[in-house]
């Protein structure tokens, strides 16, 4: 921490095969699928590590305690965590919270939370959807109410993920009821120990417990947790949830599920079958363009452009494709498709009922691809409000 | 009859209903046939709604198989086990129209038990070797059936990739086996194993116990919350009167089997994706959002529309191959009628679960919520005995449509 | 007409055989595709001979000069047309007035129109259709006002099919204003040489000019020549349409671009392509099913069930099959894709963008493929409306 | 330059920009070549705007081509038909980039004139062959393109289904011609025609007047307003001189002239599918149907929508084509992503205008409405120089991506 490196002044090449090789030497998860989530203790240590040798945050501000790396270096940064194929750590109090920290943060907020997250001694979690409230955000029922020096919080989240691995949560809680009902909104730290706090995990289909239920009953959080004004939530969660689009377009999932794809279809010895062809050919160029997309659009915001409506139609695109490539997956198995699991006996080195149920929530998760494309027809397009 | 003991009681109406289409038969009233068959699918409905438990499936959540050998005697009791069973040695004999509305409500109501694969398929073994030398064999096999208590599985699909067919050679001791088979369904229900082998460069059938090939299986979970298994063998002695046929009837008999059981099976594939748009629909009329419900949205609305025109495509499909079943039309005929029929409902199942879980939004991802079962036993329906690619592609096979066209042929010669 | 046979005392298979073998004596037009429209003196010959052979009007009872056919031997009638790839007559008075006729029109109007129908010396047009009222039926602008005796025609009608070839057009306009849209319609008839008519032919992406514009400019029309009540236009147009409606799921056309697309495939020499199985499979489960699934309704219809909304969904099943093969047939033509008419030289015996674009029409006329889903999620699946 | 004098006049924006190019080629400022295509594109569309009719490809109506001579000559005058030419013919030398930017607006603007296959396309021979025995060859040629007044075809394609490849024989009088080829554009413009027959085992280009060949050729209106023509030659005579090139050269000059076609083409598709889009969208913000306007219906916006993200991987892909082309990576890596490229602007145009033309109801099945045209000469464009499904193909065989691949390959090494 304290020998921090300056990477900014080493030159791209030099930068990203430092960063591949600590990568090599530190990843020691034998998770290597960008689908699965790495968690629990493995995490933390990840984290850590990379806090310990000055890899953490590679976009935050250096005066934050970040590596402040230049947009381009952040690019290679993600790639090669892709390129080993890392699992996904649970770091929401760095991805989504320390944005809206520093914009909406108090100094006393900031120096307060900043450092936990930085040394992975407090793991976040995010209390957005509730049970009433997917796609339609401004819906949410959960209250707060004010008491002395206390806003007391009574309500349910759910598909907060990895909320039983976590120390805290941000939540959206409603303080007001007006007229609009995105006013009236307010945006709040809880500590996960606080008394009347019960966390019940969700099974999915995907035969993982990684989202969880959260509820509240009388759970009181000193007001100096909220962030930003009370009321006004609706505007610093909006801004979470941009910071969160961004990194949606990334062809890491895609590519992933290509491989199973082909590495499906190199086991079973079908690779000059005709229909295997067709599917290869059409997933292969889908592939290829969204990834040129995406590497334009990086190129685009690099420069200070607005890329964030071209981002929410990759993100749609992206998220079909990887069910598309999934459901191929499973057709190419034929009489063994919907094996639980891996199944090397039948000539299949992954579990391909897991990918086309992991898969599933790509088009319900963040706002379903129908009100996704709702937005993006009267956003970008300026058609009319239906 | 050997069951009417103990299932009279438990299941009066199926005993009637298997009465009627006795004495349909001698006049083929078809309305009445249709009746009856209605009847049928209800009795099982009602029979179902009571008994069969879906949250029993919540097991494979955690990758566990769902077969429970209780329920299997349940459904020996209704009699479904000896449908298709000839009625010499106690089974109902009725037609594969019958089992076929049977089928669709155990799709409709997620039963993961392999009633299909092994009940109804080696019933079709039991029809064409019956007569056979060891005809004491098949009655043992039938009393098995009729309480549940035995049951076979059948093994004779190609080995899976990069393995060795099952080969059969004799020796002093019997029989020598070797290599392997896949496709076997819930062993674990199946105390025999009815095993297709290659002797003497002809398929021959051969009886196991499968306690004997137990380290010789490697077994998985489905998403049916059934189970797949893999058969190795290397150098297993089998007893001489373990070979039950050899020859072309085997050949035959597989065929038959195969495609009765694909018929069966896209009526099962029918129940389940209609179970899953009636469930989806009613979610779709009271779930709001924004305001309103969220069926009032065009898009969910035109795709419910899509999977209502497939399922009925499906409907469609696997009549018209029942009539050419039971017109007797050319082989080739029934077995391209069938693979339609198979592909159509094996995308029409995926396609209304798919819709589901997505309609359902992110409570159709949770396994606490039944859509998702539907998607996942879709899935492995459609996987067995070839998924809708490979049928569509049998189908192709069979009409010869890969034949050169003259520019003059008229559009009927085209297709049927 | 005289010596009419009696051919409901024929067994099916001998009625089948004596129109087989009749049409091919008397079926002298080169045009064998049921895409393409018989017109003008061949069509008008065609039906002319049907009449004096006693093979006019199948659906049609007896007393009404028709062959009164039962629902099973019509069935066989028109699949004999659809065996010898017969184009379509236009038959408008017929197949669309006829049953309006009887329905609602009084002894004098069955007695005035029904003959010039059989023996075809007056050819109906049908005008529903105007400019601003398409899919919306109820929006129709076209004014009648009364005067006298007579009704004045004011305004126009579009996508009149085969005006420029008929006599007389059967047509709903506007004769009232009132709260409700539907209300106010008079269904009326009309001789196309009545003054103030003037006829401009529509060219169509297709290359034709089979559809016409109609517009009335004080056209007086005998009050006689309403059919039902003034006023009372929608509700005797809507059965019409009911009729119409009827023959829409007719596997004929798909039989016909399966024929197109298994015939440029063997020109091509092109059989044995990966790409081209894949294509025929699935194509040719399509055309299996919706033939299947037609032949159990007309069945279902014969017996007096109703199938009104399952026709429904399976024309639009069809229409988009049928696009679905024209797109399919022109990929196959690769590097010579995109040409006009057929193209021996090139291994093309069919014209593909002729298919291509007549298939256009197919989910737009007749309420587009959208109002169609809408109709059906309401009506059948009970979603509740948008 | 031998065009200068009579272009200067009516295009001094051009010729502006072509002297910004090739400043700019010495310190390759990125933002600044963008500004640079961006305002060629511009002045591309203001021209055509003004001076393409699209009225004209009404006569396709009535299968009649809508090729006009004139505009051919007003396409000469704005400099674009000898964009890519070498400068020391006359030409402009500009990179493909700027063919691209100027084909995007031809498409934009349904302009029927062979611009690519006819005059972009030859430059590529120029380009490489220009310092060759016969040097006095080219300038001729390209004096022809500086006026528009006369012009190249290409003949090098396959022939059809059936049809024995061209193939060259020595003569006493020169050559001797016999065989076939395929897909000759607008040869109604073409006053001569660049051959490739097999000569000695090895492609050879000639040079032949199209009068000669007149009586030999079968030609067909398409469906974007050009024609396409065969060839069949059987003992046609040839000059010595006829001869430009023979050998390797030649296949790698027909290969880099398809592959700069293919991104011109794909550049033509996106504009027309654009072009497209936004005629579709100008009709749904206003058309009301049911008392609102038709886009304000979901199942209509949903389609928008899926039009646009296609039209966007379009660009992307294109884009990405042109960078591998600039940065002078492997010619497999540049072969597959401009195939992929010609795909997706193919696929994606033929989306914009089938949607467009659904859209438009009624009205877009009139001749009258302009959407049809696009669809139209979409379909055309696709088809041009390999469809979108052949593209596909040719970019699963230029990356390997049928061998196989091992199970602990990591997703980096599966695409690029």
């Amino acid at each position: 921490m304290n020998s921090t490196p300056n990477h900014n002044s080493l030159d791209d090449d030099a930068f990203r095969h430092a960063w591949r090789s600590w990568i090599q030497a530190n990843y020691h998860s034998p998770l290597r699928d960008p689908l699965e989530r790495l968690t629990g203790q493995p995490a933390r240590a990840w984290l850590q590590a990379q806090h310990r040798d000055g890899w953490r945050a590679p976009a935050l501000p250096a005066e934050h305690g970040g590596m402040g790396l230049s947009l381009r270096k952040q690019l290679i940064y993600q790639e090669e965590l892709e390129r080993f194929s890392v699992a996904r750590p649970m770091d929401m109090g760095l991805r989504l919270l320390t944005p809206v920290l520093l914009r909406y943060g108090t100094k006393e907020q900031i120096a307060r939370f900043l450092p936990g997250i930085l040394n992975t001694t407090e793991v976040w979690c995010q209390g957005y959807s509730e049970p009433g409230a997917g796609s339609d955000l401004a819906n949410l029922k959960m209250r707060g109410h004010e008491q002395g020096e206390h806003l007391i919080l009574n309500g349910q989240k759910t598909w907060t993920t990895m909320a039983s691995d976590s120390d805290w949560i941000f939540l959206l809680v409603r303080t007001s009821q007006e007229a609009k009902r995105q006013q009236g909104i307010t945006f709040v730290l809880a500590d996960l120990r606080s008394p009347g706090i019960e966390i019940r995990p969700i099974r999915t289909l995907a035969r993982d417990e990684n989202f969880c239920e959260v509820f509240f009953d009388s759970v009181a959080v000193p007001k100096c947790q909220i962030i930003g004004q009370a009321g006004d939530g609706w505007a610093v969660g909006k801004a979470l949830l941009g910071f969160e689009r961004f990194s949606h377009g990334s062809p890491e999932l895609l590519r992933h599920a290509f491989k199973v794809l082909r590495q499906t279809a190199s086991a079973l010895q079908i690779l000059e079958q005709p229909h295997y062809h067709q599917v290869l050919a059409q997933h292969a160029c889908d592939v290829a363009d969204a990834s040129a997309w995406y590497e334009q659009l990086c190129e685009t915001a690099m420069q200070g452009g607005d890329a964030h409506e071209d981002f929410s139609m990759l993100k749609l695109f992206n998220a079909e494709l990887v069910q598309r490539i999934a459901e191929s997956a499973t057709e190419l198995a034929a009489d063994a498709g919907g094996l639980l699991g891996a199944a090397p006996q039948w000539g299949l080195p992954h579990d391909l009922e897991w990918l086309y149920m992991i898969s599933r929530p790509l088009t319900i998760f963040g706002g379903t691809a129908q009100v996704q494309r709702n937005l993006i027809a009267t956003r970008s397009l300026a058609l009319p409000r239906s | 009859m050997a069951m009417a003991g103990c299932c009279q009681a438990k299941a009066p109406l199926f005993w009637v209903l298997q009465q009627r289409f006795k004495s349909m038969a001698l006049h083929t009233a078809d309305n009445e046939q249709a009746d009856t068959l209605a009847l049928l699918g209800d009795t099982a409905h009602a029979f179902l709604v009571q008994e069969q438990r879906k949250d029993r499936l919540r097991s494979i959540d955690t990758g566990r198989a769902a077969l429970d050998a209780n329920f299997w005697r349940q459904l020996a009791a209704q009699g479904w086990l000896l449908l298709r069973w000839p009625e010499a040695q106690g089974g109902s004999g009725l037609g594969v129209e019958a089992a076929c509305a049977i089928a669709e409500q155990l799709g409709r109501h997620l039963v993961p038990e392999p009633v299909v694969a092994n009940a109804m398929m080696p019933a079709v073994f039991a029809q064409l070797f019956e007569r056979h030398a060891n005809a004491a064999i098949w009655q043992t096999l039938a009393n098995g059936y009729a309480d549940g208590s035995a049951t076979l599985a059948l093994a004779w699909q190609p080995p899976p990739v990069g393995q060795a067919p099952m080969q059969a050679t004799r020796s002093a001791q019997g029989f020598v086996l070797q290599g392997s088979v896949g496709g076997m369904v819930a062993l674990a229900l199946a105390q025999q194993l009815m095993l297709v082998a290659q002797l003497d460069a002809e398929p021959a059938l051969f009886l196991l116990n499968t306690a004997a090939i137990t380290p010789n299986l490697q077994t998985q979970t489905t998403s049916d919350g059934s189970t797949l298994s893999v058969l190795n063998l290397a150098g297993f002695v089998a007893p001489a009167h373990a070979l039950l046929a050899h020859g072309p009837a085997v050949q035959h008999a597989t065929a038959q089997a195969r495609q009765e059981g694909c018929l069966m099976t896209a009526a099962q594939l029918l129940g389940n994706g209609e179970a899953a748009l009636e469930l989806t629909l009613a979610y779709l009329r009271t779930r709001e959002q924004f305001g309103r419900p969220i069926g009032s949205f065009q898009a969910m609305q035109h795709a419910a529309v899509d999977v209502r025109i497939q399922l009925n495509l499906a409907r469609a499909s696997l009549q018209a191959a029942l009539a050419k079943q039971a017109l007797g039309e050319s082989d080739q005929a029934q077995a391209a009628m069938t693979a339609a029929a198979k592909a159509r409902a094996g995308d029409a199942a995926i396609q209304a679960g798919r819709f589901g879980v997505q309609a359902h939004g992110a409570m159709g991802f949770t396994a606490e919520c039944d859509i998702g079962l539907y998607l996942k036993a879709a899935l492995r329906l459609n996987a067995f005995l070839g998924n809708a690619r490979e049928q569509r592609s049998h189908y192709v096979a069979c009409m010869g449509l890969t034949e050169p066209l003259a520019p003059d042929a008229t559009a009927h010669e085209v297709s049927t």
